[in-house]
């Protein structure tokens, strides 16, 4: 009877060849993939590099006289913008600290975007968040003078408080209201935009004798504690301890068994006794104070004042790092350093082979493209094995 | 087309080589249509004067203003131009820590004047007056307009100056045109809230010219540029006046609504910093463009310049004249002050 | 027509769902397949139907070999198929539903919504079914959204039509309707395969009997077969079909229930002015065909629906207006009738998922840190007591299969000590071995003294279980009655008659169900 | 049902009588309260109402004629008091379940009247040019909100409007510059939407990416490359490259001539045009053809379309990639269609405002229209109001479009329910 079957053409043969299983962890696999998910990325960057550079452009002008110079002129281009991406992201102790400078805000940003999306909300509103922090830190670090540890202890509190508040009011408004987050959060970006706006035209937030919208940089007991002559603080150290925080807070305590159960289950958890509003309301608070303390590095940090620009885009960027970072905090903390060093390493990137910054932005689609993507880059490398569980699914949709 | 290889093409005058004019941008970018593209414009010019070695280094957010300054200095620049009064403390700081090194900041100055920073500002509110009056005597319905992005002083400075020269042709002439999207006295109007958001530019401009301005004067950088479309739009009715920049250079396919632009000599600034410290003639101290100096000035007429009358052409020099004398005082409070 | 399957094979991952199944469907037959949970006999149907692909084997119809890659082949060759989750999109019209799929256009592809209704009325006119073309599906009753399936598979003339456990969410008179239609079909040719786990409807309708048993073909029996024989045929062990429990002993009301009231979401009265008393120790059946109020019931005495009015008291504490957690925290323990959905959270461990409305409380958690070291050590003593088949604690619940998920729910909610038990459906989709087990289990617990309330529509489970019934219809509490009240007047109580109509009626017209 | 059902069970009684829920009372009385809020801040402010007439222009742009004066107080206090009670009989639900929608439109056409009473009184307020403005901010975010709901309804979630409208602005403006041809820049801009869409639908369907995870990438996607291919190309040959041909206005014969509304509708352009068209075809399309009505199967249940020979993936496929030419199209009206050049991140979050719309309109078409006027309208509102100057505060007027979609949300539309199947993969194994 077996032997009838293999006989005839199975119907679906193809789709199922043996699974390609290592003995690998998965964390290892997944480590594969990601770092496969790079390479392509670089080569998707390498052909935009190449159809930008002038040498090349020129070169492929006279192709037909001398085609090895295209070939050669495209390798230079490449090399050296790579080259020039890691000396500035990894080349030394300067500009390693620089690149985790660049990540601390990434990794709060981030991990306050994750801890919504494990309780199953949709966090598009950090850089509201943010500002809103940023705001408070600023405003106690420039205009309150204390003794040391306690200034920067009370800006930090503040930049947390603000942020919570500004996340806050998205869980209140869902629990009790059903307002869909999506929205609340893009409105609150906005209005905290042009808050910020207005106030740095007001006399309380405008430096004393300038007509600028800028605030005074904090009191020196308010700024974060440098490492070495670096710009890289103990904000960096403060990310870390959130990732842990958050780790605990998700995987060891009963708070965030409750958010992760809502965020899987709302109903389940809704019949198991749990508060879904409660649990929104507090995710949102912690998310928003994340997002908060994103913005205290900013400006109790890196020494910046408050502007308009205070923000940057790390609160869209952070929504990234978190998604490719699985909404682990682990994984969060890894993205926010690949895109840390991005950063740095595109800032030199352009200054030695003047790449435009965008081209930064391309990578780092792509590698997230990539790296969501598993079955692609496996359909590429076929080497990979396969992922136990693949395909871990973060948010399932606008319904949770 | 398959040409020959080219030779090395040996570049005009490489005499100074090794002088390295260095600019930082901030988060706007080099191609803003604005400050930074200007002042880029003024490096570039030196550049291709003295035959310097360019660098520059973008912005992409207030993070980077250090790390690009100090990436500046590490490169061995010469002098560094950074633009824009949110690189005031990446700079005063990068200033006094290499002594050695010249630098020059736009639209900004150190709270105290630093050895080796060359502070570059802009009284704009002087030509913006001039265009204020130009505005005035041109138009028709006896409205005009302005909108700004955001309501900050590099940008109502120009407002300010344009709602005086409107006010200033009401008395010399006894009429009553009207300022739209601008009120000096009360330091309020209309602002589209960011300098991006083309269309929202353009929809201000619109209802300007449906409350009955006949002439608009954006102050909002790419979003401005949506009121100079809102004119193009109108066939013929509604003109414009650009900032900054000549609009005719800049914006070219504006250029036919344009009755001239109020320029801010950033680029001639930069450059003549840049050139100064290759002559080794540096000085810190702070450049305020004016009428005076042709630091700002109205743009050339262009398409406007056989419509403009003679007689209102000659109002404006008198304008000039008088403002350089002091017999014309422009009131507002945000023009840079001379340290 | 005559369809045959050989050697069907299936595998999800390491488990084989199908091995090397054979199959023979003559023409005009009546073939039930039976099977325990998570045997294999949806697997198989879902191959036959194009929704799943086997690994190896073959299909032949009327001795040609076909190869079926998705539904709508399936469809060409004349299978139809009613599935075990219904197959409807709950915001369409019932119109809609049936048109889905085959659509009579006019030009452009715009939908001649005409033809639908027509086609619809027709149908249910021709079968006895009395359905309303232009409701909602998610408005009408789980029974009425059965007959829609049905009618959504004769309209495409099937010549062999599945039906995979159609009768699970049907009352008695609805049964014997559907026997009807099935005994009709048959005539006209068409053949039936007919999945479920009520031995009684095999016996009443089939012509062959085949029993799948992890995955293979253990064997054919005779209609005529006993009860007994064909769930040991099932389970492969000698099957207790009879709870064997003492007398009920209740003592004092534990919980009381009065003038309880609750408007549903589309503001009908889906629960009207409901007195009810449970007493320790003894178990209260609720008894109704789905849809009659017990699950907005069950949900008012969580405080998962709130109520317009009415009280409700455990042991003499009024718990109205009390939050879900204050509930389970006074004592009462909760069955979701709707697993899936309410039950449990699937990508939750089975160890988690074990503690998740006692994650707060010691030795689980001190009100802000958890034990994981206690909530692991819980869950292994759980998994042995209740006999929950997993690979781990730390797998996640999704892994399980259906009868091993729904002994998850119910360890957690025994495993403290409890006043009230209210289980929904505690046994749905569960195949006899586990039914046993679990029935076992809640007699255990009612004879250490708690009130147990259980909602169900299965009258089996009810004579199995209750010491009391009270029949529910239309929200309204129709009758309390005795344990051994024949099974034909509790279905004519279901369907709305008072408790003397239903003794009247049942001895004058028995259902088929109800004589075997 | 008849045979064997014996005569004896009583006739099921009448349909249930129909109260009112604990959950739409909650909903009432909160929708009431907001809106009594609403009519009390009107009332109050036509309390306060002073300068005798507001003049209202009623012909864009035309000053002296076609103007309406009202005494503001007067009509101010009447708007208010019919405000209150509009409001009140919907708190203590005066009218039938099916008109309370009406109430809550006569608030807010009655609010709007009393508060530009109170802001126009002494002053002339371009009452037609509102309503001009409130077209032009809401015809790219109707068009990317409907491109949202084919998506959405076909179950793959659409973040990546944002994205797709850069992309479409860029392709716009480049072809419109080499062809000037108007024709072909819309077509490439609808084709470069449907490029990116192409992205989303084979990422999401093929490759089962998290959706929300790629719209989010997609979207810094279409940031960076439209950013680099300007920085690149088109910024240093901006002449030739970046000069496109603005789209110009068609009067529509006879229907132009309406009063009011005549010129403000039908003296636009071609992408205008298209644009009431697809928020018709699109509603028609979904809800009265077969491609439709599996649309909407696939993206509440997709296995139930399947198991009725459904192709589920072949249906999203068509819906995600022509939801591309809305989309794509929604992205020309950035350049093409209204501001002309390409500049850099120039949609400034609209995408995401449309996304907003889609999701406040309830994934309806229509709804998703409403909103977007909606927020097209508050938005022109702010701008007006900045001109004619109000004693309202310039940096609240900015911030007030945002808010003011924040309390609508939460005040009026609260919860809403997405496609149940939307962001979920479908896997066949
Ligand atoms: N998509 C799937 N992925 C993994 N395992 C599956 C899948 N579908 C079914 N299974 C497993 O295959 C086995 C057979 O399932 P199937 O649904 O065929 O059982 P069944 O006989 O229909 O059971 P029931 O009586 O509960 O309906 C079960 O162990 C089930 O858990
Ligand atoms: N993994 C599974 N194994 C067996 N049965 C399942 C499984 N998942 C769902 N079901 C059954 O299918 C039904 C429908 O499941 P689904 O999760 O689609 O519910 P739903 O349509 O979301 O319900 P609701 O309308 O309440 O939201 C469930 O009620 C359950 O009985
Ligand atoms: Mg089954
Ligand atoms: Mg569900």
């Amino acid at each position: 009877m077996s032997t009838e079957t293999e006989a005839a053409p199975a119907p679906v043969p193809p789709a199922k060849e043996p699974e390609r299983r290592s003995g690998l962890p998965s964390w290892a696999v997944q480590g594969l993939v990601s770092l496969s998910a790079i390479v392509l990325a670089l080569l998707v960057g390498a052909i935009l590099i190449i159809v930008g550079d002038e040498q090349v452009q020129k070169a492929v002008g006279y192709f037909g006289a001398a085609p090895m110079d295209t070939v050669s002129a495209a390798l230079s281009a490449v090399g050296e913008a790579y080259k020039s991406l890691a000396v500035g992201a990894l080349g030394g102790w300067t500009p390693i600290s620089e690149s985790l400078t660049q990540a601390t805000p990434l990794i709060c940003g981030g991990l306050a975007v994750s801890l919504a999306f494990r309780t199953g909300l949709f966090n598009i509103g950090a850089q509201g968040q943010l500002i809103a922090g940023a705001i408070l830190a600023s405003y106690v670090g420039f205009a309150w003078h204390l003794p040391p540890v306690l200034h920067l202890v009370l800006a930090i509190v503040a930049g947390l408080v603000g942020g919570a508040i500004w996340g806050g009011v998205v869980g209140l408004l869902k629990a009790r209201t059903g307002a869909h987050e999506v929205i609340v959060t893009i409105m609150l970006n906005y209005v905290a935009i042009y808050l910020l706006a207005w106030l740095l035209t007001t006399k309380t937030f405008q430096r004393p004798g300038r007509t600028d919208p800028i605030s005074p940089i904090v009191d020196n007991n308010a700024q974060y504690p440098k490492f070495g002559d670096t710009r890289l603080h103990l904000g960096f150290v403060l990310a870390l301890v959130a990732a842990v925080f958050v780790w605990w807070l998700l995987n060891r305590s009963t708070i965030g068994f409750e958010l992760r159960a809502v965020g899987a289950n709302a109903d389940a958890s809704r019949t198991a006794g749990m508060s879904v509003g409660r649990a929104y309301v507090i995710a949102m608070v912690v998310a928003g104070a994340l997002a908060g303390l994103a913005g205290t590095q900013q400006v109790l940090g890196t020494d910046l004042p408050l502007t308009d620009g205070v923000a940057a885009s790390v609160g869209f960027d952070a929504i990234t790092v978190a998604l490719l970072g699985r909404g682990t905090p682990l994984g969060t903390v890894l993205a926010g350093l690949l895109f840390g060093a991005l950063n740095a390493g595109g800032l030199q990137m352009q200054l030695i082979t003047q790449t435009p910054l965008t081209l930064t932005t391309v990578l780092q689609a792509v590698i997230v493209l990539f790296v969501a993507a598993p079955a692609l880059v496996r359909s590429i490398f076929r080497f990979l094995p396969k992922e136990r569980g693949a395909g871990a699914v973060l948010a399932k949709g606008w319904n949770g | 087309a398959c040409g020959s290889k080219p030779t090395e093409e040996n570049a005009g005058g490489s005499a100074n080589k090794d002088f390295k004019a260095c600019m930082v941008s901030d988060s706007g970018g080099f191609d803003d249509k604005s400050f930074n593209q200007t002042s880029y414009k003024g490096l570039q010019d030196a550049v291709k004067e003295k035959g310097l070695t360019e660098v520059k280094a973008e912005s992409k957010s207030d993070n980077d203003y250090p790390t690009n300054m100090t990436a500046m200095v590490s490169a061995k620049c010469n002098i560094i131009v950074s633009v824009g009064f949110k690189l005031e403390d990446a700079t005063d700081k990068a200033a006094q820590a290499n002594p050695s090194i010249k630098f020059a900041i736009v639209d900004s100055a150190p709270a105290k004047p630093i050895e080796n920073v060359k502070p570059l500002a802009f009284n704009t509110a002087q030509s913006s007056f001039q265009a204020g009056y130009l505005a005035a005597a041109m138009s028709k319905s006896g409205k005009v307009g302005t909108f700004g992005g955001l309501k900050i002083p590099t940008v109502t400075i120009f407002m300010d100056g344009f709602a005086e020269g409107v006010r200033y042709y009401n008395t010399q002439k006894s009429k009553n045109v009207q300022v739209l999207g601008w009120d000096d006295a009360k330091q309020a109007g209309l602002f589209t809230g960011d300098f991006e958001d083309k269309a929202k530019g353009q929809n201000n401009a619109q209802n300007l010219i449906t409350q009955g301005a006949d002439v608009i004067f954006p102050v909002a950088g790419p979003s401005g540029l949506g009121g100079l479309q809102a004119a193009k739009a109108s066939n013929g009715k509604v003109n414009a006046i650009w900032v900054d920049t000549d609009g005719c250079e800049s914006a070219a396919e504006y250029c036919s609504v344009l009755l001239t632009s109020v320029a801010k000599g950033m680029d001639v600034a930069v450059k003549d910093a840049i050139v100064s410290v290759v002559d080794n003639k540096f000085d810190n101290t702070q450049f305020i463009g004016t009428l005076e100096n042709g630091g700002t000035k109205l743009a050339p007429f262009h398409e406007f310049d056989s419509k403009i009358p003679a007689d209102v052409k000659s109002e404006l020099d008198q304008i000039k004249t008088d403002i350089i004398s002091g017999k014309i005082t422009v009131q507002s409070k945000v023009q840079p002050k001379a340290s | 027509m005559h369809l045959e399957l050989s050697g069907l094979t299936k595998s999800f991952g390491s488990l084989v769902a199908n091995d090397h199944i054979d199959l023979v469907i003559e023409p005009g037959e009546i073939h039930c397949l039976l099977g325990e949970n998570g045997a294999g006999k949806s697997t198989l149907m879902n191959m036959l139907y194009g929704l799943l692909q086997p690994d190896s084997g073959e299909i032949v119809i009327d001795g040609e070999k076909v190869q079926i890659t998705s539904p709508s082949d399936a469809i060409k060759h004349g299978i139809g198929m009613v599935h075990q989750h219904f197959m409807l999109v709950p915001v369409f019209t019932v119109a809609e539903n049936i048109m889905l799929g085959r659509e009579n256009t006019w030009a452009a592809g715009v939908l001649d919504r005409k033809k639908a209704h027509a086609l619809v009325t027709e149908l249910s006119d021709r079968y006895g079914f009395e359905v309303d073309p232009e409701a909602l599906v998610e408005d009408i009753p789980v029974g009425v959204q059965q007959r829609v399936e049905i009618i959504k598979a004769l309209t495409n003339d099937a010549r062999v039509l599945i039906l995979d456990e159609p009768t699970a969410v049907l009352t008695p008179a609805e049964i014997d309707e559907l026997i009807g239609v099935m005994r009709r079909l048959k005539e006209n040719g068409t053949s039936i395969v007919f999945i479920t786990h009520k031995l009684k409807e095999v016996k009443a309708i089939a012509d062959k009997i085949t029993v799948i048993r992890r995955g293979k073909v253990v064997g054919q029996a005779e209609p005529s077969a006993s009860e007994e024989e064909l769930a040991e045929l099932m389970v492969g062990r000698a099957v207790d079909l009879v709870v064997d429990k003492d007398p009920a002993d209740p003592q004092d009301a534990v919980l009381r229930v009065e003038g309880l009231t609750v408007i549903d979401e589309r503001g009908f009265t889906a629960v009207d002015d409901v007195d009810l008393e449970v007493r320790a120790g003894e178990i209260l059946a609720v008894a109704g065909v789905q849809g009659n109020g017990q699950t907005e019931l069950a949900e008012a005495l969580l405080g998962l629906t709130p109520i317009a009015a009415g009280t409700i008291s455990l042991d003499g504490r009024d718990l109205t207006g009390r939050t879900t957690r204050q509930r389970l925290d006074a004592g009462i323990g909760y069955v979701p009738e709707d697993r899936w959905h309410d039950g449990f959270v699937e990508s939750f461990s089975v160890a988690e998922n074990l503690v998740l409305d006692l994650f707060r409380k010691p030795p689980f958690g001190n009100g802000l840190t958890l034990h994981t070291d206690e909530i692991e050590k819980n869950a292994e003593a759980r998994v042995e007591e209740f006999d929950i088949r997993t690979q781990g604690v730390d797998d996640p619940l999704s892994s399980l299969s259906g009868g091993n998920q729904q002994k998850v729910v119910l360890a957690r909610e025994l495993s403290r000590p409890l006043k009230l038990l209210v289980a929904s459906q505690p046994t749905r989709g569960v195949d006899v071995g586990s039914i046993e087990f679990l029935h076992q289990r809640i007699v255990k617990e009612r004879d250490n003294g708690t009130a147990v309330l259980i909602v169900s529509t299965e009258l089996d489970e009810i004579a199995a279980l209750a010491d009391r019934v009270a029949v529910m219809y239309r929200g309204k509490v129709v009758g309390v009655v005795p344990a051994d009240t024949p099974r034909d007047e509790l279905g004519l109580m279901m369907a709305g008659a008072s408790k003397s109509e239903a003794h009247d009626v049942a001895i004058e017209n028995p259902t088929t169900l109800g004589t075997i | 049902m008849t045979d064997t059902t014996p005569d004896a069970v009583p006739a099921a009684p009448a349909k249930p009588q129909v109260i009112e829920a604990p959950a739409d009372r909650t909903r009432r009385l909160r929708v009431g309260g907001v809106m009594l809020v609403f009519a009390l801040i009107g009332l109050a402010l036509a309390a306060v109402t002073k300068g005798g007439k507001a003049t209202f222009q009623l012909v864009s742009g035309d000053l002296e004629n076609n103007l309406l004066g009202v005494p503001a107080q007067p009509v101010a206090i009447v708007l208010g008091i019919l405000g209150v009670g509009a409001a009140v009989a919907y708190v203590l639900r005066q009218v039938p379940q099916r008109y309370a929608g009406w109430l809550a439109a006569v608030l807010g056409v009655a609010f709007i009247g009393a508060f530009l009473c109170w802001a126009a009184a002494g002053k002339t307020f371009p009452l037609a040019n509102q309503f001009q403005g409130t077209l032009n901010f809401a015809t790219p975010l109707i068009l990317g909100a409907l491109a949202g709901v084919l998506c959405e309804r076909a179950g793959v979630i659409n973040i990546a409007i944002e994205g797709q409208f850069l992309v479409g602005a860029f392709t716009a403006a480049l072809v419109s510059s080499t062809t000037n041809s108007a024709t072909a820049a819309l077509i490439a801009a609808a084709a470069s939407g449907v490029l990116m869409a192409a992205l989303l639908a084979v990422f999401s369907i093929k490759y089962l990416v998290n959706q929300v995870v790629l719209g989010v990438v997609l979207v810094v996607f279409a940031t960076g490359i439209t950013g680099f291919l300007f920085d690149q190309f088109m910024q240093p040959d901006a002449e030739k490259l970046n000069t496109p041909n603005v789209l110009s206005a068609v009067k529509i014969p006879g229907l132009a001539d309406i009063p009011f509304i005549g010129p403000i509708l039908f003296n636009q352009t071609i992408l205008v045009y298209l644009t009431y068209l697809a928020v018709a075809v699109v509603t028609f399309v979904l809800f009265q053809t077969r491609w439709g009505l599996r649309i909407r199967a696939v993206g509440e249940h997709p296995k139930a379309a399947d198991t009725v020979g459904i192709k589920v993936k072949r249906i999203r496929y068509s819906a995600v990639l022509t939801a591309g030419v809305l989309a794509g199209l929604g992205g020309a009206f950035f350049t093409v269609g209204y501001a002309g050049s390409f500049a850099k991140e120039m949609t400034a979050g609209n995408g995401f405002i449309a996304l907003a719309a889609l999701i406040m309109g309830r994934w309806h078409p229509i709804g998703a229209t409403v909103a977007a006027l909606f927020f097209g309208f508050a938005t022109q509102l702010q701008s007006q109001l900045q001109i004619i100057q109000t004693p309202i505060p310039g940096e609240l007027l900015l911030m007030a479009p945002y808010l003011a979609t924040i309390i609508a949300v939460a005040g009026l539309v609260g919860r809403v329910r997405a496609p149940k199947a939307d962001g979920e993969p479908y896997v066949t194994e």
